[in-house]
């Protein structure tokens, strides 16, 4: 072990979290905007795909969120479930994985 | 017969203070390759008085001060009955002390705002020469010993209590120590081709004092029981503010810092009257002994309060004042139940220090050869009387220059010497006596101990008490021989050590009992009230105690004033 | 023993064995000035002489005497009855996290171990060994050091700390409190070695800021803010590639 | 006996405890989020499907939970970033509060929209 993955992952934990954090804002902002009307998809799709910033911040979201979840899902593994570094980080990979394919559909979706 | 561990190593010591740490540092110093392991009755560093260490370290540093002066204090708070050259050792060393403590150990101590060292005023100085860590120096001291003892290739007995010094078979040299394993309850004996004796004194056989829980005078009683001579065993110093807060209390005697009574706080007694103007001008400003004594007077005329004690109280000054300079003490007070900023607070004089212990020479060796002694196990440092500020000192000079000495001792002379094995196996049922007894009332004898010790040995004396109190001490050492346990389960048996402290304790009482009939004159803090002057100082003599053939003796021996006589000082304007 | 049968009465279970145990139920005499050290003393003996415990200094300095009281870890010389006593009870378990030795008593072991393992000792520097750093006490350095430097060893803060329970390896916040006093010490020769000490994969970085060791410290100091310290300084360093 | 054992009932642990709940119930959901949102690609029905599914108010409620899940988490992480990040010390407390306080306002901002 080089000793030092935690801290990388402590690091990019925190950055990502720092990322997420305006991200996740202006989702909810948007979102309690959004709904008064009630959701469609159309609704939706005309929001999304009338600026192109919005790919762009869930893209982003979706990296970072990948990232930070998997970290925070290792460490719940690792520290209250019987699974130690290899079975949490197994887990981890695959949650960022499933996370990435299946934000980038979405993203493509909405784009 | 018991199944006992074996162990070997080049360089044994008994104790992890000041004294004990720093051996151990400095003899692995010395000689990186040697065998060191550190056998302590409780966990390293986290035991003994080093670590209570409030006020600091008296160290001759600053600019004015010398260690000329430092010295010239020293010699006459120990009212020339002082070994000038241990003395003269330690206010030197100390200096170099303070270094390593600073700057190789990393000691954190106070700054002054213009970032040099801070230094205090204690009291009997003339000048502020004490170097401390807030009001919790030795947490620091220890603290900082221990993390670099664990650092290091050093070997550790936890919780493993020194039983008795094993000679060889010639009886002319140490061979080791037998110890018992507290955990378990086994004995294991350590062959060592030197071993240094730091378990610290420590008057406990008093019914209020200031020493940690683990003292018991183990290392003074091993001593008289190998034929070591003890000196100034009269010696025992009070301090003046203990707290007291009733029976069953085990923080009962631990000190209130003096700086309330420097702060202009008031002793009251139980009729919340003052009183201390009947005994010196400078009332509660008076000096340790002067002030113990009188508390003492007081509370023998039966004003005393609940709890038998009497008060100190800051409640006339300003709160924000006390609240600020005294936290800590006002935190412990409160967690006792006393309010120390606006109410009173119960207190005692309280045994705090022995001054006699180990006749011990500049390099810390004993008569016994293989062993060597430093600390507040020792005796001569100090006189009649210890400087606030000159224990941890002690402890850590001494404890260093043992170090220092051991390391080349057991590379030139040192051998592995076969025990006596008679001595082990009787240090065994010594030990385990009590276990094939009933059961008794051992809190009887200690609260005897402690009351007799108290009322007739201590700070108030005479010969008439004093021969009372060793014939009591024969009676407890009796009953206590009588006294067994109720259960077989010797695994972590505080009960057992209970037993075991008491007889050193008894032994080492009448240690004190038979020195202090010897001085008839009265120093520093020995008081006879039939002696109740100091005597010639030209001619004093320091006692000398030694265990022959089950019999205390003492002599008296002339003190030799090898670097000044009383009247002169080292000090030039005083000298010019 | 209560007087006239007018003191209060205090009921105790008391802890007794080690991992496999019981607890054994006590009765004992209320007292003013009373502490749970008090109350395990008043046990052992009057009642069963048999009954381990650790203490040594009685007054706060020495860290020995921790145990277990009413679920919380606490030191037990300074803990007034009174303040933990819930309607007359008091249940005393030994320390958290620790192996046990017998009854009250934990073996302290694995918290020194890893003091020594987080590299929590001052390194000297060769040069100056004969003056006194110049350390204005106003620094933020110095203040930072001095927050957290009265640590008594105890050991509460580590069976505060799940951490700690779900990560053997994981060197506390004793430690690592240890160790941030070290490294803002301006006269330790090797601040960088103190951070790759506690940068491993069980050091600061393991923290959850859960800060029961700060709610529970008796000395109120805050490992808390010295982990969160060292994992900023730590961050730092790595970025500047230092580490 | 408490809920929770004592040396563990202090705010910032439960602090930590919803902080991690709610990271593990948003890591949880997460995929199934993206899911469905995926379903938007050529096939609007699907989702509006979905998105009617989604008025009744059991899922209605889950919903409003899972929003005030992001922004306890949110709240927490913010708290976490500035008590790691942030030479704070003694206002962890207060940050704590803060964090649910803000949960459960955006919470009931939702809900109130919603309903
Ligand atoms: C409350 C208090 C405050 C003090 N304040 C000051 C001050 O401000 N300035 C100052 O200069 N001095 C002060 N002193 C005095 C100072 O603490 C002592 O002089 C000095 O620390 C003694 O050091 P030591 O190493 O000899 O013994 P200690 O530090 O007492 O260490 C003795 C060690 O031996 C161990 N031990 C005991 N018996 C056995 C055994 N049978 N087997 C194995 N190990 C054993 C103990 O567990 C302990 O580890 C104070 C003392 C007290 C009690
Ligand atoms: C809104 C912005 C977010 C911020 C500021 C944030 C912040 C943080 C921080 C600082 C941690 C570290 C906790 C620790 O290790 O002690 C963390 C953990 C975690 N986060 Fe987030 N997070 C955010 C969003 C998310 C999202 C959207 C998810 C969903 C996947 C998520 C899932 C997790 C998980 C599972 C953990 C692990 C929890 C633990 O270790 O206790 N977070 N978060
Ligand atoms: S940080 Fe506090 S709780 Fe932890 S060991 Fe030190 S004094 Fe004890
Ligand atoms: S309790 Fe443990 S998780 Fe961190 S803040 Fe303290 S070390
Ligand atoms: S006995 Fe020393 S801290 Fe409690």
């Amino acid at each position: 072990m080089s000793g030092r993955l935690e801290l990388w992952l402590f690091v990019l934990q925190r950055l990502s979290a720092m990322v997420l954090a305006p991200l996740v804002l202006i989702h909810l902002v948007t979102m309690i905007y959004a709904v008064q009307g009630g959701l469609s998809a159309a609704e939706i799709l005309s929001r999304t795909q009338a600026n192109a910033i919005w790919p762009v911040l869930y893209g982003l979201f979706i990296v970072a969120v990948a990232i930070h979840g998997a970290i925070g899902l290792r460490s719940i593994l690792r520290e209250m479930t019987p699974l130690r570094d290899k079975g949490a980080g197994a887990v981890a990979v695959a949650f960022c994985a499933l996370v990435l394919i299946l934000g980038y559909r979405a993203v493509g979706a909405i784009a | 017969m018991e199944d006992i561990k074996r162990l070997k190593t080049d360089i044994l010591i008994l104790g992890s203070g000041g004294a004990g740490l720093f051996a151990a540092l400095h003899a692995h110093k010395a000689a990186p390759d040697l065998d060191i392991t550190v056998a302590v009755k409780g966990l390293l560093g986290k035991c003994g008085c080093t670590r209570m260490v409030q006020g600091g370290y008296n160290v001759a540093i600053a600019e004015g001060d010398s260690v000329e002066r430092h010295f010239q204090d020293t010699i006459e708070g120990g009212k020339w009955l002082n070994n000038q050259d241990l003395a003269w050792t330690l206010i030197n060393t100390a200096v170099t002390r303070i270094h390593e403590l600073e700057n190789e150990l990393g000691c954190f101590f106070d700054r002054n705002p213009d970032g040099t060292i801070h230094q205090k005023a204690f009291a009997g100085q003339t000048f502020d020469r004490t170097v401390h860590k807030g009001d919790l120096t030795g947490i620091e001291i220890v603290s900082r010993l221990a993390e670099q003892v664990w650092a290091r290739d050093i070997g550790r007995l936890e919780e493993h209590r020194a039983l008795a010094l094993i000679k060889d078979e010639s009886g002319e040299r140490l061979s080791g120590v037998l110890l018992v394993d507290m955990r378990d309850g086994s004995f294991t004996f350590v062959q060592a081709k030197a071993v240094l004796m730091a378990t610290g004194g420590g008057p406990t056989m008093y019914r209020y004092h200031t020493p940690s829980g683990d003292k018991s005078c183990d290392g003074m009683a091993m001593a008289l029981m190998a034929g070591l001579p003890l000196r100034d065993m009269e010696m025992v110093q009070f301090h003046p503010t203990g707290l007291i807060a009733g029976k069953d209390t085990r923080i009962t005697g631990t000190i209130i810092e003096e700086g309330l009574r420097g702060a202009g706080g008031h002793l009251l007694d139980g009729e919340q009257q003052r009183f201390m103007k009947q005994y010196d001008d400078r009332e509660e400003r008076a000096t340790r002994d002067i002030v113990s004594r009188a508390m003492f007077e007081q509370m023998r005329s039966g004003k005393t309060t609940k709890n038998g004690g009497l008060y100190v109280t800051m409640r006339h000054l300003e709160p924000d004042m006390v609240r600020r300079q005294f936290k800590g003490m006002v935190e412990r007070c409160h967690d006792v139940g006393f309010d120390l900023v606006g109410g009173l607070v119960e207190v005692v004089p309280t045994a705090h220090y022995m001054m006699g212990g180990v006749v011990f020479g500049m390099d810390c060796q004993t008569e016994l050869p293989g062993l060597f002694a430093a600390g507040e196990d020792t005796g001569g440092v100090h006189g009649a009387n210890r400087l606030g500020g000159n224990g941890v000192a002690n402890s850590t000079v001494f404890g260093g220059l043992a170090g220092d000495a051991m390391a080349p001792f057991v590379k030139n002379s040192g051998v592995l010497s076969d025990p006596n094995e008679g001595e082990i196996e009787a240090a065994i049922a010594r030990a385990l006596a009590p276990f094939d007894k009933p059961a008794g009332d051992m809190n009887a004898i200690r609260d005897r101990l402690y009351d007799v010790m108290w009322d007739d040995a201590g700070i108030i004396r005479n010969r008439e008490s004093l021969e009372k109190t060793l014939v009591q001490l024969d009676e407890m050492a009796a009953d206590l021989a009588s006294v067994g346990l109720a259960e077989e389960d010797r695994r972590f048996n505080l009960s057992w050590h209970d037993w075991m402290n008491l007889e050193n304790l008894i032994l080492v009482s009448r240690s004190i009992c038979v020195a202090a009939i010897a001085r008839e004159n009265s120093r520093g803090a020995h008081f006879r009230d039939d002696f109740p002057e100091a005597g010639d100082l030209e001619t004093s003599t320091y006692t000398v105690a030694r265990l022959q053939d089950g019999e205390m003796t003492v002599e008296n021996r002339p003190v030799e004033f090898t670097r000044i006589r009383p009247g002169e000082s080292l000090i030039e304007e005083d000298a010019a | 023993m209560a007087a006239a049968g007018t003191e209060k009465s205090l009921k105790v279970d008391i802890w007794r064995g080690d991992d496999d145990g019981y607890y054994q139920s006590f009765t004992v005499p209320h007292e003013t000035s009373q502490t749970i050290l008090d109350v395990v003393t008043y046990v052992q003996r009057k009642l069963d002489a048999t009954l381990s415990y650790r203490f040594a200094c009685r007054v706060g300095m020495c860290g020995s005497c921790a145990m277990t009281v009413n679920g919380r870890p606490r030191w037990t010389c300074r803990t007034h009855v009174d303040s933990v006593a819930e309607d007359g009870y008091i249940k005393i378990d030994p320390l958290r996290n620790f192996p046990r030795v017998k009854d009250l008593a934990v073996d302290m072991t694995v918290f020194f171990d890893k003091w020594r393992d987080a590299k929590a000792r001052f390194v000297p520097s060769e040069a100056d060994l004969d003056g006194f750093a110049q350390v204005d006490p106003d620094s933020r350095e110095r203040k930072e050091a001095s927050a957290a430097i009265e640590c008594i060893g105890c050991g509460i803060c580590y069976a505060a700390c799940d951490l700690v329970s779900w990560n053997p390896d994981y060197l506390g916040p004793a430690a690592l409190n240890r160790a941030w006093t070290l490294v803002n010490d301006v006269r330790d020769a090797d601040p960088n070695g103190h951070l790759k000490a506690v940068a491993g994969d069980a050091g600061c970085h393991a923290c959850h800021s859960q800060q029961g060791c700060t709610s529970h410290c008796p000395k109120s100091l805050s490992p808390t803010a010295s982990i969160a310290g060292l994992k900023r300084k730590s961050f730092a360093a790595l970025l500047k590639g230092a580490l | 006996m408490s809920v929770i054992a004592a040396h563990r009932n202090h705010p910032t642990y439960w602090a930590f405890l919803l902080h991690r709940l709610s990271g593990l119930a948003l890591a949880i959901f997460l995929p199934v989020h993206l899911y469905v949102l995926s379903m938007a690609v050529g096939d609007g029905a699907r989702l509006d499907a979905f998105l009617d599914w989604t008025q009744q108010p059991l899922v209605k409620l889950a919903e409003v939970i899972l929003v005030i899940l992001l922004a306890l988490h949110m709240a927490g992480g913010l708290r976490l970033l500035a008590v790691e990040f942030l030479p704070w010390r003694d206002s962890q407390k207060t940050f704590a509060a803060f964090a649910g306080a803000f949960a459960v306002g955006a919470g009931i901002l939702y809900f109130l929209n919603v309903v």
